[in-house]
Order: C-alpha cells, then sequence, then structure tokens
C-alpha cells in the first residue's frame, strides 16, 4: 500500500500502480488524454496527461509514471492548464474542425478537452492546414479520416498487441504523420470495429453506423450480446425503437474491453424484413398473418383431436432464449405434461472459435440451458415423440436449418407451433407461429459458457403485436385450462431462485458484469447437493 | 503515400517480378535475393540485433546497396525475410527521408540547403542544376540518370555550396564547377 | 389590490388620483371625453391618406432584417444544398419540427449531405434558433416570407427541395 | 269589410316602414360603429370587402359580408342546454326589439282627402307604459339564453344583465313618469304634439327642455338597459368570454348581435319622440311647413344640387390622387360614385329649373311636410343611434359594483328628486 498525495488529498493505492488510474480513482474522473487505454500498453504519445510532481521540475505525463509512497501530484495548477491547452493547441493544428461531418461529434475526445481545457483562437488559417486522407474506408467497416487524427496510436497498438494482426501503422512523420493501412493490407480483422470504439476521435470511424444517427440522440442500454456462449457485455444503442449500434460494455472478467464485428452486428437482425411481426398460421397459399385471437384459435384446434380430448403436447427449447424463457417452458412442460425434447440439435450451431472472443458455440445460453435441466437432442428424439396425437412446440429455436430429418419429421405431429422472432426455416414449417420478443427487448439472464450469468435488458419495444414468451406461454397455459401465474420475467426469475438449486448466487441481485453461478458436475441435471456444494464466485 | 504504395504493390505480382526473372513463387521470402556478398551482411545483420524489428533498418540499407533504391516488393520482402509486420516495415521507409520509394537515378545529387551553403550560394547552383539537367527538383531526368535534391546539412558548412553524390561530397560549387562534373557523369554514363 | 365598495376614493385609484370639482361630476368630463374621439373622427374622416394604419397587402410592410420568416436552405455554387446534415438545427430546435436524414454524399469536396430535410412549419416557433446552430450557414430564416397558407396540414411540411428553391409564394406550391 | 282591407293595408304598410327602418339602419349601424371606432382610433377599419372588385363604399360592403358569412357559418349547439330556451332566446330577444317601435310615432297625421291615417302602427292609449314593459321583456331573451347554454360564463351574463335591468328600469320609470307629468300625457303621439309648443315664444317644449335631469336619467338608465357600453357587462368580454351569447353561432348568434343594434334603434327612437320631439321639425310646426312647402322644397333641392357637385368633385380629387396606387378595379370605385353624384347633382338642378318646386299644390305640400317630418324623425334617431356608438368608443366599462351604486345610490335619489320637484311645479302651474 502506498499513499499518494492528489491535489492536496490523499489517496491510498498500491505501490508501482499506474499514476493515471491512481489519480483516477483518487479524483473519480480520469486526466485529459487520448492515447491511454488500460487495456493497450502504454505509448505516452499524446502528452494530455500531464501531472505535476512534487520534487519534480517539469510535468510528466501521469500515463507513464507509476505511484510511489508519498508522492505529491497537483493535477489543477495554472501550469499545468496551460500546458494541457498549448499541447491541445498542437494536436488541433491541423485539425480539420469538420464536426458538422463527423460520427464522433458528440462523444469525441477532442471536443471534450478543448471544452475542457482549450478554448483559445486557432493560431492556424484552414488554408494553411495540411491535408490528408479522408473519406477512405480502410476495411468492410471502417472508414478512415487521416486529418481527425491525434495519433494517439491506439488503433496501431490495437492491431499489434490483442489481434496481432498488424494490419495499421503510423506513416510519414512530423506534421505528415498519418495514420494508414499498411500498403496492401485492409483492417479486415473480426475485431476491427474496436479500433472504432478506441479511436477517441473521429478518425475511424464505423461504416456501419456511418452517418445514420447523431450519438446524443441515442439511449443506451446495458445487455449482453446474443452471437455466442462467451456473452460479451454490451451496450445497445437505439433511439425511437430503433437499434444503431452496439457497441463492448468493459467487463474483465468476461470481454475485457472488446467485441467481436459478428457479434456487434447481429443487431441488425432485429429490423431484418423476415422478422416475425405479427402472428401467422399456414394456409393453402402459404403463411397468412392474422391476430392473436385468430393465431391462438388454431393453437385450440391444433391441441383438439377429432375426439374431443386434448392432444399430447412436446416441446423443444432453445439456447437463444432466455433463462426465463427456459424455466417457463419447462413449468409449462412439467404443467400439463408435455414431453420435453431439449434445446438443439446435437452439435448444431457450432463453428470455429478464435483464441480472442468467439466461443465454437454460437448460441448464448446453451449454458443456461443445461443448467435448467435441458439437454441436446438427437433427430432420433424428435422421431421417437412423432405421432399423429402430438402437438410440438417450439421455442426460438430453427432447428430445421440444421437438420433435415427432422423437417421431414415434422410432418408426422398433428400440429407444430412456434415462438419465434423470424421468418425462418423452422417457422416455415410451422402450423401456428407466434411472434416473440427478441433477447434486444425483452429483460432476461443469460448463462455464458463459463457459468455466468449476466441480464439483459428491454431497449426497444419490438413489433408491436410481439409479446414476451414467457407471456405467450402463460396464455397457451390458460387455452390448456392451466393458470401458471407469471406475468413477466421478473416473476419467473424469482421462482427459479427460489424453487431451483444451484441459482441461488442471483438472489442478492446482479450487478453489470454479472455473476458467476456455482459450479455443477458436468451433464448432470442439477440436484440438490450439487447445488449446494458449488461455489464458484 | 499510402496511395502511391497501394498502386504499386499489384505491380510486384505481375511486370516487376517477371522483369527480374525471379521464379514467381508463393513464397515471399524467395521473392528477390541478395548478391552473396550482402547475403552474409545480411546473415551479420541479423545476428547483431537483439530483435528482428532492429534489424528492419540495417536490411533496409542493404536492400538500396543492392538495388538502389526500395524496389516495389523489396518491402514486403524484408518484412517476410525478418518475419517482422509489413506495416513497421513501410512505417520506417515513410519515417526516413533516405529510404528511396522512387528510382533516385544513377547520379542523385544532394545539394545541402541549409543556412550556411545557403549563404554561399546553394541556391543558385540547385536552380543551375536544374535547368541544365532540365527537370524540377526531386525530379529523375527522363533517361533515369540524374536527379536533383535538396537535403539538410550534411556537416560541410565551412565548404559551401556542397552536395552529396553517392557518397562523395563536392565542395565549394560554382556553376562552371558544376558544369563540369556533369559533363564528366554523362561521358561516364 | 384590495378595493372597498364605498366612497368614490377608492373608486379612483391612488392617493394622488384625488378628483377636483368638476371631475367629480362626471358628466362634463364625459362630454370632453367625447369631444376627444369625436375630433379624431373628424380629423381622420379628411385625413384619412395621413393615417398610421398600414394598408397591409397592398401596402408591404418594410420589416428590418432581423425578420425571422420562412425558413430557406442555401445552395452550394454547384446548386446542391449546403447543408451537410449535422442535425444541430434538429438538436437545438425547440419545437423539434426539423428531421434530416444524413446520406453519404460522393462527391470529392463533399462527406455528408441531408438526404432529405422537412421542416413543419406547424410546429416552427420561428425563434431561429437552427439559423444560430448551423455551422455552414445552410439554413437562414432571411427571406421575408411570412404568411403561410395551405389547404392542408401536409402542405406545411416542406422538404429539401422546396426549402432549397425558396419559392415566395407562401406555402402553397 | 272594404275599409277594413284598407285599414289593414296601411297598418302593414306602416309595419313595413317600421322594419325596413330598423332593418335598413342595422347595417348602416353596424358599419357605423366599425368604421367610427376606428376613425376614433385612428386606424382605416373594415375597407376589404368589395362588389365586383370595383365598390367597397368606404366599408359599407362589410356586413353584407359579416351576414354571409355567419349564415354560411356551422351552427354549433353544445352539449348539454336546454334546447327548447336555447333556440327561443335570440328569437325572444329579437322580436321584443322590433316590437317596441310599434307605438313610436314618425309623423304628424297625414290627412288624404278625408282620410287620416297616424303615422304610428299602434296607437296605445299607455304607448310609454308599452314601451316600459317591452323593454323590461327583452332581458327574458338574455337570461334564458344564459340559462340554457348551460355554461357558467353565459350564466353570469345573464344574471347580470337581469339584476341591472332591475335597477335601471326603477330610475327609468321614474323619468318617464316625471315626464308623463310634464306633458300630462301618457299617449306617445300627443306627447309629440306637446313638444311641438314653443316656450317663450322661442324655444321647442322638447322634453329635454322641460327634464333635463330625467332626460340624462333616462339616457343613462337606456343605455344600461341596451347593455352597452359602458354598461355591457353582461358580455363583459374580459371577465365573460362574452357573457350570455358565448354558447351560440352562426345565425343564433346573428340574431343576437344583430338584437343588440336594433335595441339601439329603438332605443334612439324612444329617446328622440320623448325628449327630443319626435318627429318635430324644431320651430317648424306642421301648419308652417305646409304653408311654406314652396320655398322649403326649393331651398333643399338646390342645397341637395350643391351637396352631389361638392361630393362629384371630392370623388374626382379622390380619385386622381390615388390613382396608380392600387392597382387594381378598385381604383375605379371613386370615379364611378363620382359620375353618379355628377347625375345626382344635375337631375336636381333639372328638377329646380323644370319642375319650378315653389310652385307647389296643396295636397303635395301636406306630403312634403310629412315626408319632412319623417325626415327630422329618422334624423334625430340616426344621431341618437350614432350616440351609442359614440359613448361606447369613449368610456370604459363600469365595474359592477361601480354600476349597481350608480344605479341605486346616485340615479335613484335624483330621479326621485325629478319627480318630486316636476310634480311641485306641475301644480303650481295648473294651480
Amino acid at each position: 500500500m502506498a499513499k499518494i498525495i492528489v491535489d492536496g488529498k490523499e489517496h491510498e493505492c498500491e505501490e508501482g500502480q499506474n499514476l493515471f488510474q491512481a489519480i483516477k480513482a483518487a479524483k473519480g474522473r480520469p486526466l485529459p488524454h487520448f492515447c491511454y487505454h488500460p487495456a493497450l500498453p502504454v505509448a505516452g504519445v499524446c502528452r494530455m496527461c500531464q501531472v505535476e510532481i512534487e520534487g519534480v521540475p517539469r510535468p510528466v505525463i501521469a500515463c507513464n509514471a507509476q505511484v510511489k509512497d508519498g508522492m505529491e501530484v497537483r493535477t489543477e495548477t495554472d501550469r499545468i492548464a496551460d500546458v494541457v491547452q498549448q499541447i491541445l493547441n498542437f494536436h488541433l493544428l491541423h485539425h480539420p474542425v469538420d464536426c458538422p461531418v463527423c460520427d464522433q461529434a458528440g462523444e469525441c475526445a477532442l471536443q471534450d478537452q478543448y471544452m475542457n481545457y482549450g478554448l483559445y483562437e486557432a493560431s492556424v488559417d484552414v488554408e494553411d492546414k495540411i491535408h490528408k486522407d479522408k473519406v477512405k474506408p480502410i476495411g468492410e467497416l471502417v472508414m478512415l479520416d487521416a486529418e481527425r487524427c491525434v495519433l494517439c496510436a491506439r488503433c496501431t497498438r490495437f492491431t499489434s498487441e490483442i489481434t496481432k494482426t498488424h494490419e495499421m501503422g503510423i506513416f510519414n512523420r512530423g506534421n505528415h504523420a498519418e495514420i494508414d493501412v499498411a500498403p496492401g493490407r485492409t483492417l479486415d480483422n473480426n475485431y476491427s470495429l474496436n479500433t472504432v470504439d478506441l479511436c477517441p476521435v473521429g478518425a475511424l470511424t464505423s461504416r456501419d453506423f456511418r452517418f445514420k444517427r447523431r450519438v446524443w440522440w441515442l439511449e443506451n442500454t446495458p445487455s449482453v450480446c446474443a452471437g455466442c456462449a462467451t456473452g460479451c457485455n454490451m451496450t445497445i444503442d437505439h433511439s425511437e425503437g430503433t437499434v444503431y449500434r452496439c457497441r463492448p460494455r468493459p467487463n474483465v472478467e468476461v470481454n475485457s474491453y472488446w467485441m467481436c464485428d459478428e457479434g456487434r452486428l447481429l443487431y441488425h437482425r432485429l429490423h431484418d424484413e423476415d422478422r416475425l411481426r405479427t402472428p401467422v398460421v399456414a394456409a393453402e397459399e402459404g403463411p397468412r398473418t392474422v391476430d392473436w385471437d385468430e393465431a391462438y384459435a388454431r393453437v385450440q384446434s391444433l391441441l383438439t383431436a377429432d375426439g374431443g380430448e386434448t392432444r399430447r403436447v412436446a416441446v423443444i427449447a432453445s439456447a437463444h432464449a432466455t433463462v426465463e424463457e427456459l424455466h417457463a417452458l419447462g413449468r409449462f412442460a412439467d404443467g400439463i405434461g408435455a414431453a420435453k425434447i431439449g434445446y438443439r440439435l446435437e452439435g448444431s450451431e457450432m463453428g470455429e472459435a478464435d483464441d480472442l472472443l468467439v466461443s465454437a458455440d454460437r448460441t448464448p445460453n446453451a449454458e443456461g440451458a443445461r443448467r435448467l435441466g435441458w439437454s441436446q437432442f438427437l433427430g432420433e428424439e424428435l422421431r421417437a415423440q412423432a405421432s399423429s396425437d402430438t402437438v410440438l412446440l417450439v421455442l426460438k429455436n430453427d432447428f430445421a436449418a440444421f437438420d433435415e430429418n427432422g423437417v421431414d419429421l415434422l410432418s408426422a405431429y398433428a400440429g407444430v407451433v412456434v415462438l419465434g422472432t423470424h421468418q425462418d426455416a423452422t417457422m416455415d414449417l410451422a402450423d401456428v407461429g407466434l411472434p416473440v420478443l427478441s433477447y434486444a427487448e425483452s429483460d432476461g439472464l443469460f448463462v455464458n459458457e463459463k457459468g455466468r450469468a449476466q441480464e439483459l435488458h428491454a431497449s426497444i419495444a419490438g413489433p408491436e403485436s410481439a409479446r414476451h414468451a414467457v407471456v405467450v406461454l402463460a396464455e397457451l397455459g390458460r387455452l390448456l385450462g392451466k393458470e401458471f401465474g407469471w406475468e413477466d420475467p421478473a416473476a419467473l426469475r424469482r421462482d427459479l431462485v427460489a424453487t431451483e438449486a444451484g441459482w441461488g448466487a442471483l438472489a442478492t441481485g446482479i450487478d453489470r458484469t454479472g455473476v458467476l453461478l456455482d459450479v455443477v458436475s458436468d451433464g448432470a441435471a442439477i440436484g440438490a447437493e450439487s447445488g449446494s456444494e458449488g461455489g464458484g464466485e | 503515400m499510402s496511395e502511391e504504395h497501394q498502386d504499386a504493390v499489384p505491380e510486384v505480382d505481375a511486370s516487376d517480378a517477371a522483369a527480374d526473372a525471379v521464379a514467381v513463387t508463393d513464397d515471399p521470402t524467395k521473392a528477390f535475393s541478395f548478391s552473396p556478398e550482402r547475403e552474409k551482411k545480411y546473415e551479420e545483420i541479423v545476428r547483431r540485433y537483439p530483435t528482428r524489428l532492429s534489424a528492419i533498418m540495417p536490411m533496409l540499407w542493404l536492400c538500396q546497396d543492392e538495388w538502389g533504391w526500395l524496389k516495389p516488393g523489396v518491402p514486403e520482402w524484408v518484412a517476410a525475410r525478418l518475419e517482422v509486420p509489413i506495416s513497421r516495415v513501410y512505417e520506417i521507409i515513410s519515417f526516413y527521408t533516405m529510404y528511396y520509394t522512387e528510382n533516385p537515378g544513377t547520379y542523385n545529387l544532394q545539394v545541402c540547403r541549409n543556412i550556411s551553403c545557403h549563404m554561399a550560394g546553394s541556391g543558385k547552383i540547385t536552380k543551375h542544376l536544374c535547368k541544365k539537367l532540365g527537370v524540377g527538383l526531386n525530379e529523375t531526368d527522363s533517361e533515369g540518370r540524374f536527379r536533383v535534391e535538396e537535403v539538410e546539412c550534411l556537416g560541410a558548412c565551412g565548404m559551401g555550396p556542397m552536395m552529396q553524390v553517392g557518397k562523395d561530397f563536392y565542395e565549394h560549387l560554382t556553376e562552371e564547377k558544376v558544369d563540369e562534373l556533369i559533363e564528366q557523369w554523362r561521358r561516364d554514363g | 389590490m384590495a378595493y372597498s365598495v364605498h366612497g368614490p376614493k377608492a373608486v379612483s385609484g391612488g392617493a394622488g388620483a384625488r378628483l377636483r370639482r368638476g371631475e367629480a361630476f362626471y358628466l362634463v368630463e364625459i362630454v370632453r371625453g367625447m369631444a376627444i374621439t369625436m375630433r379624431h373622427l373628424l380629423y381622420n374622416m379628411f385625413h384619412s391618406s395621413t393615417m398610421p394604419t398600414l394598408e397591409y397587402p397592398d401596402e408591404r410592410p418594410e420589416h428590418g432584417p432581423w425578420l425571422r420568416g420562412r425558413h430557406r436552405l442555401m445552395k452550394r455554387e454547384d446548386g446542391s444544398p449546403r447543408c451537410v446534415a449535422c442535425q444541430m438545427c434538429a438538436t437545438i430546435c425547440p419545437a423539434d419540427c426539423i428531421s434530416i436524414l444524413a446520406q453519404d454524399d460522393d462527391r470529392p469536396d463533399v462527406e455528408k449531405s441531408p438526404e432529405s430535410f422537412e421542416i413543419n412549419l406547424l410546429r416552427c416557433v420561428y425563434c431561429g434558433m437552427c439559423v444560430e446552430a448551423c455551422p455552414c450557414d445552410a439554413i437562414r430564416m432571411d427571406t421575408g416570407i411570412f404568411e403561410l397558407a395551405a389547404d392542408s396540414r401536409e402542405a406545411f411540411i416542406v422538404d429539401r427541395e422546396f426549402l432549397l428553391n425558396n419559392t415566395t409564394d407562401g406555402v402553397n406550391r | 269589410m272594404n275599409e277594413m282591407l284598407t285599414e289593414l293595408g296601411y297598418t302593414l304598410g306602416k309595419i313595413g316602414f317600421m322594419l325596413a327602418v330598423i332593418l335598413g339602419l342595422l347595417p348602416a349601424m353596424i358599419w357605423a360603429e366599425r368604421k367610427g371606432a376606428a376613425y376614433m382610433q385612428d386606424r382605416i377599419g373594415p375597407n376589404r370587402a368589395s362588389i365586383g372588385g370595383i365598390f367597397r363604399m368606404g366599408g359599407l360592403v362589410h356586413p353584407i359580408a359579416d351576414v354571409l358569412k355567419l349564415v354560411f357559418k356551422e351552427d354549433i349547439v353544445p352539449a348539454g342546454v336546454n334546447r327548447f330556451f336555447y333556440h327561443l332566446a335570440p328569437f325572444l330577444v329579437m322580436v321584443i326589439a322590433l316590437t317596441t317601435f310599434a307605438v313610436i310615432p314618425f309623423g304628424d297625421a297625414l290627412y288624404l282627402g278625408d282620410k287620416v291615417i297616424k303615422l304610428q302602427v299602434a296607437d296605445l292609449n299607455v304607448g310609454v307604459l308599452y314601451i316600459l314593459a317591452m323593454t323590461s321583456l327583452s332581458v327574458y331573451g338574455i337570461v334564458l339564453a344564459g340559462w340554457a347554454s348551460n355554461n357558467k360564463y353565459s350564466f353570469l351574463g345573464g344574471i347580470r344583465a337581469t339584476s341591472q335591468m332591475i335597477s335601471y328600469e326603477l330610475n327609468m320609470g321614474l323619468a318617464v313618469m316625471s315626464l308623463i307629468l310634464a306633458t300630462g300625457t301618457v299617449r306617445m303621439d300627443e306627447m309629440v304634439q306637446f313638444q311641438g309648443h314653443l316656450l317663450f315664444g322661442f324655444l321647442p317644449a322638447w322634453g329635454v327642455v322641460v327634464q333635463p335631469l330625467g332626460f340624462i336619467l333616462f339616457l343613462v338608465a337606456l343605455f344600461a338597459e341596451t347593455n352597452r357600453n359602458p354598461f355591457d357587462l353582461p358580455e363583459g368580454e374580459s371577465e365573460l368570454v362574452s357573457g350570455y351569447h358565448t354558447e351560440y353561432s352562426s345565425l343564433k348568434f346573428a340574431l343576437f348581435f344583430m338584437a343588440e343594434y336594433a335595441n339601439m334603434i329603438v332605443g334612439a327612437a324612444i329617446v328622440s319622440t320623448l325628449f327630443f320631439g319626435g318627429w318635430q321639425v324644431p320651430w317648424l310646426s306642421t301648419d308652417l311647413l305646409r304653408a311654406h312647402a314652396g320655398p322649403l322644397l326649393t331651398g333643399s333641392a338646390i342645397g341637395a344640387t350643391v351637396l352631389s357637385f361638392v361630393f362629384t368633385a371630392a370623388t374626382w380629387r379622390h380619385y386622381e390622387r390615388f390613382r396608380g396606387r392600387l392597382g387594381d378595379r378598385r381604383e375605379l370605385e371613386p370615379l364611378i360614385l363620382g359620375i353618379l353624384f355628377f347625375a345626382l347633382g344635375l337631375a336636381t338642378l333639372g328638377y329646380v329649373v323644370f319642375q319650378k318646386p315653389w310652385t307647389i299644390d296643396s295636397a303635395m305640400a301636406a306630403h312634403f311636410a310629412t315626408v319632412a317630418q319623417i325626415g327630422s324623425f329618422l334624423l334625430k334617431t340616426v344621431f341618437f343611434a350614432w350616440l351609442f356608438i359614440w359613448v361606447r368608443w369613449t368610456l370604459p366599462r363600469f365595474r359592477y359594483d361601480q354600476l349597481m351604486r350608480l344605479g341605486w345610490t346616485t340615479m335613484l335619489p335624483l330621479a326621485l328628486l325629478n319627480f318630486f320637484v316636476t310634480a311641485g311645479v306641475v301644480l303650481l302651474v295648473n294651480s
């Protein structure tokens, strides 16, 4: 432990800690900076975070200094203000000041620092400025504007230290120095959009988000990526019912500060053409859109055999559904005595893992499903349940896209009811398709492959007539004369914590980094004893 | 600079590689090859530096000795041989002024333009050279032989105006002296 | 002011407003007042041309350059809008009457331009904040057009082309 | 039988004349109100509406436009109104305003051969009382309107109208009573006859001369009864959002609107009849008028000629001065009017030259006298109607407590005093 004095106030920190972080902890806000990033090696190039240290004649940059016991640091003297302003002056000397067309405006470090420390008269005419590349696509998803760059080297450090792909570099020197991709290269790795997040200014902007929406109109909802089992924490930026972009949310336990491009761009699916917006029922000429009452009437008729008695039900769960939805489905199935088939075909939805974030399992909640007692299923199990006296209920599962035999088998069922978000392959085969809310539109939990339960929050409202899957399940239960008594995911979560073992960690609430669930023995159904002995937190 | 290089890169695969009669191969380390004595020097360089990154600069010098300038494809070859990122190689090439990515000609006339030489009349010399050779500043003549370039101080302030051609200094320049030198080089070819 | 229903003092107002003897007999004062109005009437009957009233549609008021009339969009030399769709005006607008969709512009010197630019003139409060906010001098309210009339609400939602071409005949196109 | 039919015909004719006077004066009053107010306030006033894009008549076209507008406006009946009284009220107001006129004589009896035609619709022997009765009735329309509208503002307006009416009815009655004492009759025609006398040989014995205080009291009370400024509290826009007619629209509103002006005209007719000699031409009794009909008619004709030519010159000057300013057909208006005035001047001139009006016979002289008397009556009525407007644009509105105090504590004692003094004087003179 070491004590330092920051602006006259004592602060406890670790000996040898990075001074920048120590000051950030002491003051509650960071020093002005462009190049410092906690997950990247220190570059010390922007010179903005200068502080005065007692006994050191000249101001030093805090990001490249280490804490020493008894160190006395001053960050708010006139001298520092003057130094920072002059440094900022250099940064802005050849900046094009094209904030009106710049997507970074509103979340731009240059703008912020200028308002805090600048406010001087510019000394260079617009005509005298050095001109560099503008509007240069350097990759599938990233646009470069070299004039706006402050040469903080975050992007080059990211490509050389994190992805180790080395696409980017700083070329030329002096006034003419600029970032770019190396000749013949493009910024095309799966993490390229992280450079856009890293870029403190508008030099690197996302071609996906470009000009779509001003950032100050975006609302931010913390959520979790549904792209794979890693469960990267992300922020959904949305406005007026439309998601405009997703950004990684720092969580050192899961994804550090990063997120893959694939996961970021997943939000496009939310607004796809083939999003299921109203209930559909199968008709001769193809799916026909109907209202909920008619859809439920159709479900009712499917459930009623010719003789008048109620048919059997088999349910298929999904690793794309939230914990609450899966729990609701489980209780639904138990309540009406339905056969529980499982959450996915063995091995389907597995892709390639990389060594950074992407998991081979491309479903977000396989671990959650497993912990709730669902198992993976084989085409055989589907066949075993198939009979003309059974109705198949599918929750958010597009297994038909992965198994051709399964497709054939579906016709053996008396009827297929699918609760889904899109008009996908399974939905095409359904007798009744019911639109439910997607991961971005509902609250819920995903459990990632390491057993960390993380919260989703509803960001946008979703299609007007879509309902939450647990609500639909409750209503379907009512059709079968069964009252389940839950109304929303929160009620189900309470029920889950109260009734099932292994979820006790949720009882005290979840913070933004999620909570690690108790370890369970692999593949086994959760028993009371295994739940109590775990202790992974 | 990046634009130029992007334009230049495709030529490596097609015309340039073919012109140099190097066997077209998938292995980028075999795109070019040094003469035996430079190959020996290369070995020395690699051995001398603790990391490969440090070897980039002398390696590039070696290339420039071999071919006079960094022909298209050479930086890539350097990166492949040293197993360093190509971006690092280009960062270095673009940072330093004496790595040539364009052919500087047989005789690269580097006239000092710093204060001592300038006061002694280097500006006139430069202008005279350009006029005589029919080229602009930093331009190579049509035959690829002469190029006029202004450089910063070369440490011969007492002998200005001066210029450097290759590794030779020519001092106390006058227009006549320059004319003579050029005539001589023209004769030498 | 608390007023009493008793006594002329309370009625006549403040302490300094005590009526003189002649004034207390209202009829004379009424007649004097009527004389004043009649004087105005007679004078104006024979000097109607010097009346300060502006015969509005026939005579146009001269207003200063500070008048905030209907908006217009400024053009570049090539006729395209100067606007770069930075949304500053839409952001500052207290009436939320401006909606802009941005687009990528292919021209070398223009990076961003408005794909659509709509102003709902019925919502607009003519505060001029959009003009103040515009960093490109792309929107002005100096047309001097302050009379807007149309047959439908839709006609008041004016688009990019309308604002660029700035026709002077009200909202009606 | 035949005689009765003729009698009926004459009565209908008189009713027609009466309606023509009121309804003809209505638009003129509305015009005078708007234009007069404008000129008093240094404005131009209405001048936009035109006929054929030429004739604007200084805004006289506007009342027509107003009426057209009101006719074609949507007739809204608010929810919760008492439908019967709601629809009845405006008609009540208008009908009462019109019927009050019935007892007012507008000329001396006309002798057509052996027939005597009284220029009065109904020659009641209690004419003055009829007037008092009818004016009190008019408040019913307002109260009903206010109550039936199911609107608290309207209701307050109606209540105000009632209490105002009660307070001032008293003063009005006392003022009239004094006049009755002075003239010794309650018949309207006899009252007018009385005012034809000359006092002391030079002063017309008009009510205003005989009863100066009574006149003032009556006039003030009349303003209050007609709900005109400064006593227009029942509609007090600032506090009652137009009071009793807030909930009326379209033609029903128009009826209220017109009734107000009809009341003004009737009120003006009553004042001029009771206090300004009615149809009497001052210093010229009926006999005198008939005797000197020739010179008088000649003088009038010459006067009309001169006036026509003056107007011709004025319109021509106007045309010259304002040509090119508007740039459309409206500029032709003064020119056309000038031509009309010029033609009128020529016509009257021709009348004087060729018809030789000084050689008028006695039958025509009688007609001339009647016309002159009707003219005199109308002139006085128009003046008092104008007085209503004039006062409105001069005086501010009373506060309600001021109104009440004025009525009960100032006017009532004065009216009583006036009554007793008059009675005493009459007693003295008669004994």
